[in-house]
């Protein structure tokens, strides 16, 4: 049984059945209900075959290998090799991509007569499908192709809304980032080739030994910039605030949930797989840009007012946690530690699947909210948690999830992520210490960034009393789209609970890719599903947590409800506020809640704070007749690296192209003839 | 036999269409006549794949870069002539032609073709440049179609930098000769001869003679800094005159180079010709890379983009090897896509009456079809993957960068640039608001047809070369990769 | 006997608690030569307002109405992890991370509840609030850190057991922990010199103001948890950092003599607090960053000479 | 500080009532609705290091939700009177409410003005008054005292519920 369900026709049916989707929905184009029905439930089918597929990969311990060498092209070779590895990012996406689906019948509803649902059925499997290919392609060559489908499938869906010029905008920076980033993948990929003599990973890898350090070492930065650029590692994120935002969000979800990860994937198969054994400063110089990443992701996601950019935002933040796991793993392998490094890369692990699963579940419900408000812009929500429960809610267990906090499963990968760093404290040399110190001290300052960050995104947007009209008029999402998230939250908790387990089975998972053995086992799972790490010097309890922090709080109702003063009477009134007329305008905004930490960075994020007044009259400047105070705050990344450049460039096109393009036919000529006599005149020199 | 068929035929096509007062008479004669030409080419490639040369007579000479080129060729001449019947018919409905210019196309074009061909399979290498400088008086009055002083001026532009450049490419020719006669070479002069008295040519004379064949034909191929005339006479002429100098001329002159080269490379070694070849590439990668960025004419941008695939092709060819094998398909590569880019491009002028960047959007609503073309040719012709351009680059840049990392990187980083200055451009077409006054012109689907097939065939290129192709290339790659 | 302990253990924070704030109060108001209402005011506070109705806002949700449950049984978790007078009763729950993040799932509710009613106050309360616990966050986790190093676990239960105390390597690492650690305690549970607990000014407050729309039960256990929370501060920065009479063993003395001496040396916090409070004044906001960078550069440098 | 007998013995009769009726806790949102200050100087001295009323379980609060009674002082002018009855529903049961100061009562000296309302009662149900131009903290004491043995329990289901 298990070997039927772990067998490569389960992942062929699966590409099949979103082949069938996408080609199904193109031909059904003509009825927007149909062609988004028919998509979206072979999206379904597919994501629960490849789901079967990959749990029992994971479950048998199999591994998969099969190649196709092309006739035509030496080098390509559709080659795909499953390891556990692979198994379990065929897991995370397929696990995103259902519910995402699932989501998506009700999502696609409002795009009907607006725009062609065929090409978006198409589009969103073709968009899977390259996922699935990428985290289990082995073939440098074929890897690019299907990487460069993936990004031009969620370009295409990025741009999708095209009505709005936003996001054509920010689909072509989109398009451009990825676009340089497989430049420098290329790079990379060649460069092995050119010293190993193949694309395909299991013979570079087994070339590793003759290839000279400085080519691994020009490797490791190509190959850090180009999958930087699409985990959306800062500074190379600038597309990502951008692009995520302006997808259709279940396709955001799934952008940010897993496709951003597909750049972790490869970062892990090659730092810690393929280009095996790394020098030291790998590690580091992975684990500053993961600081970096991190600290600022979270400080940008608490300026912003946009709800998606927000969560786009933690997205980076969330991939500088994974990349400290990385680092830290890389930094372990290269001193030696395998056990540690099998505990840190665990805990990137882990919190890819969490991060999968708990952003996705926030960008979907971020989604139900704008489609019931209309806009993105949280300063127009408000009450919303009245008007929409569900999705409230959901938001609230994802926000929860997002912040670490006890007892749902974001906690427990940081948990995991922090034993790490704590276990680099401990046990490495002098300055490799003082390394793990500032990390550590990183990574508590982003939680607790994080969790302000939250409260601000859900009290702004859900409590309190509407502030525009639109959200006033709010509506809850349909049922299915409620399903899909449902069963996203239903994930965030059951992950937590079972973290214990999970962990156990990704340290496998980490174990063969650091081809680390069973001795290195820092992780225990002890009686009563209590995770143990080196031996007792953190302990916790999962199941033990999640009880207590439920119970607890239960026991404190009953006790208050029934056991004390039970004739209480609870009534409501208005909110007091001093006597005043309070509305909805008084309420704190999203800007308002960030100030004082705004303020408090100003050193990094360089708000700009303007003032403007009006005055009734312009002889007395007295009385104002209206006050605006606008705080923003600008990528400074953007101001001071990536626009100076791209004005260089174009200042430089201008001067190459008008320069030599004058107009002037003798200058034409004249070129012809420099280009002889300067050729001339080398034939001479060689 | 089967080239003076498929010639004779052109040229017949071209008389009736000068001939005949009806119009239908001689598109549907040259329609007729490039497609005996595909049929005679396919015909001819498979000789070629499976016998070796192909030589019917003493001026005639078929080897297998003769028979690709002759293969690329056709195909493009085929779709341009299928796309230019409705493409100037529609313009003469709009006035912007008269009926008789329509005659007046055919004819020019069918010379044009007949020429192309013969120089291609001209055994002789002065006969490879008379036919090639027939050519250039023949396209001249194509470019200066529309009869306006700027179409006049790109075409005035055309004739005399080409002329200067074969005239120095004639000169090169010659440069061989002397050499060789010197050796004992008399009479009638054949690549073939050539070749084999290669090795004991002068070499001093034999690099002089190379540069100034590689300058004098470069002009005509469009490598940097030669390429002036390009962008002018790309813009100016109709859609598929443009397809046809892009996805035709250029193949023939580079062919012609690399015929010259392989002699050279015989008498001195790779090394030499290699170098200079890739200055040139690396010249026109990053002029094209830098010009593409702030272009403002849609179609001078299918000028550049020439530029930067004819640098690339000249990469390829001068890193040799597995370069070699991915220019050759690069060329295959290029011309289907470029004539499907030119097609495109003219059916957006035909909606938007404009060239200009500035004056033509929202695309994606006026010609959905049209517009998603244009974005899929354009990703094609910027390497992304699916598409085949992604592989070749990928091979040239493989072959490339042991050696000559530093050139490598710049043509990698151009080819990146390339795409960021395309897309800015493509982006600006196809999204926003269409200006008023665009209209749908997609009612004939014989202007989508041409573009489809040629994307098709790209694609199917792409994952599968049938094997007589493949066998074409590598023979190809043998002969002229030493 | 273990379960008279766990009994203890349980019960302790919940029911002292009262009596530091009380404890507090009356001191403070010594030192301002008033006598002050007795010790066991809070309680008598609490028990009113369990007896009293309840108004809420109807602009409030169901995190409203939750948020004071969470809070209080946030705090009687944690409370019952802590090493209140013994080392021997320890569960996977005292983690040293399970603590601080479970206190944080406490401090995130009762934020969202304050901006839930929509009030201005509640509002830049929860704002102010959640500035200062970000920041904070950090330096209270590396502080316990370098106990957790010294005794080799991050079970905060135990970790007393590990250290032995008045070793001379050990004292710079602890005093330096324990300096930052008291600027963490300050900042946690909203004292001189981040907030004013007396305060009746709406624009001055950071925790009251999250308060002023509760009523009856619900802010009895509000406040209830914050006098937890006091005391679950306190008795970490006594007996993680100077565990000098906890029992390491069950026995009754020896128990008796871990109650008596954390009650002594938890009062002694209550004490500094109290002239603390007295003395100098509230800072404005935006130094506190700056004291809260003197704590993590304290705990940097205490981790680093650890080991 | 010598303190007159008498506070002490109103003091622990005060403490015994509220121990009675508020189970050791009275917590007292004073509101001020356009008085001219001098009953507010009273109040405060409350709480001052002489008559500390703290002492006696008696403590000021900051939010009518947190209070068990309203010391209202003032005339009521007209703005004032939305937010004072605001601030009487916003406070929960069981609740007293008294009007302090003459000003409180009827309007005092500023009784007929067209800016106000002429006293507390006029707005929201007054349970007592402490009269008194400004009542000096031992008469409010005193007064408290008087309330509180009035109520002979805790005053519930007063007013409207």
């Amino acid at each position: 049984m298990m070997s039927a369900l772990a067998s490569p026709t389960m992942l062929i049916a699966a590409m099949a059945l979103f082949g069938i989707g996408g080609v199904g929905a193109v031909l059904l184009r003509k009825s927007d209900r149909l062609a988004n029905y028919w998509s979206s439930a072979f999206a379904l089918f597919g994501s629960v075959t490849a789901l079967v597929f990959a749990v029992s990969m994971l479950a048998s311990g199999q591994t998969f290998v099969a190649q196709t060498t092309s006739d035509s092209f030496p080098l390509l070779s559709f080659a795909l090799n499953i390891d556990r590895l692979a198994a379990f990012f065929l897991v995370t996406i397929s696990i995103v991509t259902f519910f995402c689906s699932l989501y998506g019948i009700g999502y696609i509803k409002q795009y009907y007569g607006r725009y062609n649902i065929g090409y978006l059925g198409f589009l969103y499997n073709l968009f899977i499908v390259a996922m699935l290919l990428v985290v289990t392609s082995s073939n440098g060559i074929f890897f690019l192709i299907v990487w460069e489908i993936m990004s031009l499938a969620s370009y295409f869906l990025v741009a999708y809304d095209r009505h709005d010029p936003e996001n054509v905008k920010a689909g072509f920076l989109y398009l451009v980032m990825t676009h340089i980033g497989t430049a420098f993948i290329l790079l990379a990929f060649i460069l092995l080739y050119v010293h190993t003599g193949s694309f395909d990973f299991t013979v570079i890898q087994a070339a590793m030994p003759t290839v000279p350090a400085h080519i691994k070492d020009s490797v490791f930065l190509l190959a850090l910039i180009g999958f930087g650029v699409k985990a959306g590692i800062i500074p190379l994120h600038i597309w990502l605030p951008a692009a995520h935002p302006a997808a259709p969000s279940h396709v955001s979800a799934i952008m940010s949930g897993v496709m951003i990860k597909t750049g972790i994937y490869m970062m892990i198969r090659l730092f810690l797989d393929v280009l095996q054994p790394a020098p030291l400063w790998w590690g580091i110089v992975v684990l500053v840009i993961a600081v970096a990443s991190c600290v600022l992701g979270v400080l940008y996601a608490l300026t912003e007012h946009d709800i998606k950019r927000l969560l786009a935002y933690h997205s980076i933040e969330n991939i500088g946690i994974i990349l400290l796991g990385v680092g830290s793993a890389l930094v372990f392998s290269a001193l030696g530690m395998s056990g540690l490094a099998v505990l840190a890369l665990t805990a990137a692990l882990f919190h890819t699947l969490n991060h999968a699963i708990f952003k996705s579940l926030l960008f979907l419900s971020a989604g139900s909210v704008i489609h019931a408000t209309g806009t993105r812009n949280m300063e127009k929500y408000g009450g919303l948690i009245k008007l929409m429960p569900a999705t409230g809610l959901f938001f609230l267990v994802g926000s929860i999830a997002i912040s670490a906090l006890p007892p749902l499963n974001g906690f427990f990968s940081e948990w995991l992520t922090f034993q790490a760093l704590f276990q680099g404290i401990a046990q490495t040399d002098f300055y490799i210490k003082w390394l793990f110190i500032g990390v550590t001290a990183a990574l508590a300052l982003t939680s607790g960034l994080a969790v302000a960050c939250f409260v601000k995104a859900f009290g702004v947007t859900f409590l309190a009393r509407p502030r525009s009209q639109r959200a006033e008029k709010a509506h809850e999402a349909s049922a299915v789209m409620i399903a899909g998230m449902a069963g996203l939250a239903v994930l965030c908790v059951a992950v937590g609970v079972g973290s214990s387990w999970i962990i156990a089975q990704l340290q496998t998972i980490a174990q063969g890719v650091l081809s680390a053995g069973d001795h290195a086992t820092l992780v225990t799972v002890t009686s009563g599903h209590i995770l143990s790490i080196a031996e007792g010097f953190a302990t916790v309890s999962a199941p033990l947590l999640s009880l207590l922090l439920i119970a607890v709080p239960l026991v404190v109702w009953t006790i208050t409800r029934f056991g004390i003063n039970r004739s209480q009477r609870v009534t409501t009134g208005r909110t007091w506020d001093g006597g005043t007329d309070l509305t909805s305008r008084m309420e704190i905004t999203s800007t308002g809640f960030a100030r004082s930490i705004i303020l408090i960075f100003r050193g990094l994020l360089k708000p700009s704070l303007q003032h403007s007044v009006e005055y009734e009259d312009a002889a007395s400047r007295l009385i104002p007749r209206s006050r605006s105070v606008t705080l923003s705050v600008q990528d400074v990344y953007r101001r001071y690296l990536y626009r100076p450049v791209f004005i260089g460039f174009i200042h430089l096109s201008h001067w190459i192209k008008n320069g030599i393009q004058n107009g002037n036919i003798n200058a034409y000529i004249l070129y012809i003839l420099v280009v002889l006599l300067v050729m001339l005149g080398l034939v001479g020199v060689w | 036999m089967i080239i003076y068929i498929v010639v004779g035929g052109l040229l017949t096509a071209s008389l009736l269409s000068l001939l005949f007062k009806n119009r239908v008479v001689g598109a549907a004669a040259s329609i007729i006549a490039h497609g005996l030409g595909l049929i005679g080419a396919v015909a001819l490639c498979l000789r070629v794949a499976s016998d070796g040369d192909y030589i019917p007579s003493l001026f005639t000479l078929v080897d297998p870069l003769s028979a690709l080129t002759v293969l690329i060729i056709s195909i493009v001449g085929l779709a341009a002539s299928v796309y230019a019947a409705p493409y100037l018919d529609r313009e003469v409905s709009k006035g912007i032609i008269g009926p008789k210019r329509f005659r007046q196309y055919f004819g020019l074009v069918n010379l044009f073709m007949a020429c192309m061909l013969l120089s291609v399979t001209a055994a002789h290498p002065i006969a490879a440049w008379i036919f090639l400088e027939a050519t250039t008086l023949s396209t001249a009055f194509l470019i200066s179609f529309y009869d306006r002083p700027s179409t006049i001026e790109a075409a005035w532009k055309y004739l005399i930098i080409n002329s200067t450049g074969l005239l120095l490419g004639f000169f090169g020719a010659l440069l061989f000769f002397s050499a060789t006669s010197r050796s004992g070479l008399d009479g009638f002069v054949t690549w073939q001869s050539l070749l084999q008295q290669a090795q004991s040519i002068d070499p001093g004379v034999v690099k002089v003679a190379f540069v100034f064949v590689l300058v004098g034909f470069g002009t005509k191929v469009g490598l940097a800094p030669m390429h002036a005339w390009k962008p002018d006479a790309y813009s100016k002429s109709p859609a598929p005159v443009g397809a046809l100098l892009s996805g035709a001329l250029l193949p023939v002159a580079l062919v012609t180079i690399l015929k010259f080269k392989v002699i050279t490379d015989t008498a001195v070694g790779g090394a030499f010709s290699s170098h200079l070849l890739m200055v040139l590439g690396v010249l026109s990668l990053l002029i094209a890379a830098f010009s593409i960025l702030t272009i403002r004419n849609y179609k001078r941008m299918m000028g550049y983009s020439s530029i930067e695939h004819a640098g690339l092709m000249a990469l390829g060819f001068a890193f040799g090897g597995l370069g070699a094998f991915a220019a050759i398909l690069h060329l295959i590569y290029h011309s289907l896509i470029k004539a499907g880019l030119f097609f495109t491009a003219g059916n957006l002028r035909l909606s938007f009456h404009s060239a200009k960047i500035k004056n033509v959007s929202g695309a994606l609503k006026v010609v959905p079809v049209t517009a998603g073309l244009f974005m899929l040719l354009f990703l094609a012709a910027t390497g992304l993957p699916p598409f085949g351009i992604f592989m070749s680059e990928l091979y040239i840049f493989g072959a490339g960068l042991k050696q000559y990392p530093i050139v490598t990187i710049v043509a990698l980083l151009a080819v990146a640039l390339v795409f960021v200055g395309f897309f800015r451009q493509v982006s600006a077409v196809l999204f926003g608001d269409p200006p008023e006054g665009a209209q749908d012109a997609k009612s004939n689907k014989w202007l989508l047809i041409p573009p489809i097939v040629l994307l098709s065939l790209v694609l199917v290129f792409s994952f599968y070369l049938p094997p007589p192709l493949l066998d074409l290339i590598n023979e190809a790659v043998r002969r002229y990769d030493l | 006997m273990s379960y008279l302990l766990w009994i203890i253990q349980i019960m302790f924070v919940p029911l002292v608690a009262p009596l530091g704030v009380g404890l507090i109060n009356s001191l403070k108001a010594r030192i301002q030569k008033r006598r002050g209402a007795s010790l066991l005011q809070p309680y008598r506070n609490l028990w009113k307002l369990f007896y009293k109705d309840e108004v809420i806002s109807r602009d409030a949700s169901f995190i409203f109405r939750f948020a004071p449950f969470i809070a209080m049984g946030v705090t009687i978790i944690v409370g019952a992890c802590l090493p209140i007078f013994t080392s021997t009763l320890s569960t996977p729950m005292s983690d040293l991370l399970a603590v601080v993040y479970t206190l944080a799932l406490g401090t995130f509710f009762m934020a969202l509840a304050g901006m839930d009613s929509g009030s201005a106050f509640g509002g830049s309360g929860s704002s102010r609030e959640m500035t200062i616990s970000a920041i904070v966050e950090a330096s209270f986790i590396s502080s316990i850190l370098t106990v957790a190093f010294l005794s080799g676990t991050t079970n905060i239960a135990v970790m007393s057991a590990g250290l032995s105390p008045g070793s001379g390597n050990f004292l710079i690492p602890i005093v330096l922990a324990f300096a930052a650690f008291c600027i963490v305690l300050l900042a946690e549970t909203s004292r001189y010199p981040f907030d004013n607990p007396d305060t009746h000014l709406e624009l001055t407050m950071i925790h009251e103001s999250m308060l002023l729309e509760f009523s009856g039960k619900r802010l009895a256990l509000m406040e209830w948890a914050a006098a937890n929370r006091l005391l679950i501060f306190s008795i970490l920065a006594v007996n993680l950092f100077f565990p000098i009479g906890i029992a390491h063993d069950q026995a009754v003395l020896s128990v008796l003599l871990g109650i008596s001496s954390t009650l002594l040396k938890v009062a002694i916090v209550y004490i500094v607090l109290a002239v603390l409070e007295s003395t100098i004044a509230k800072y404005r906001f935006f130094r506190l960053p700056d004291l809260l960078l003197v704590a993590f550069v304290l705990n940097v440098v205490a981790i680093g000479l650890v080991l | 500080m010598q303190q007159l007998p008498e506070l002490e013995v109103i003091g622990s009769a005060l403490q015994d009532n509220v121990r009675r009726l508020f189970k050791g806790s009275l917590a007292i949102r004073q509101i001020d609705t356009g008085s001219d200050n001098a009953t507010e100087q009273e109040l405060a001295a409350l709480t001052n290091a002489y008559y500390d009323i703290e002492r006696f379980g008696i403590h000021f609060v900051p939010s009518p939700r947190h209070a068990d009674m309203l010391l209202v002082t003032g005339p009521v002018t007209r703005n004032m009177a939305e937010a004072l009855k605001r601030a009487y529903d916003a406070t929960p049961h069981p609740k007293l409410v008294v009007a302090v100061g003459d000003d409180a009562i009827d309007g005092g000296i500023y009784k007929g003005s067209y800016a106000v309302l002429d006293g507390v009662s006029q707005v929201i149900p007054v349970d007592y008054q402490i009269a008194g131009d400004p009542p000096s903290p031992l008469v409010i004491m005193q007064s408290l005292l008087a309330i509180l043995d009035g109520a002979k329990k805790a005053p519930k289901q007063k007013g409207q519920s």
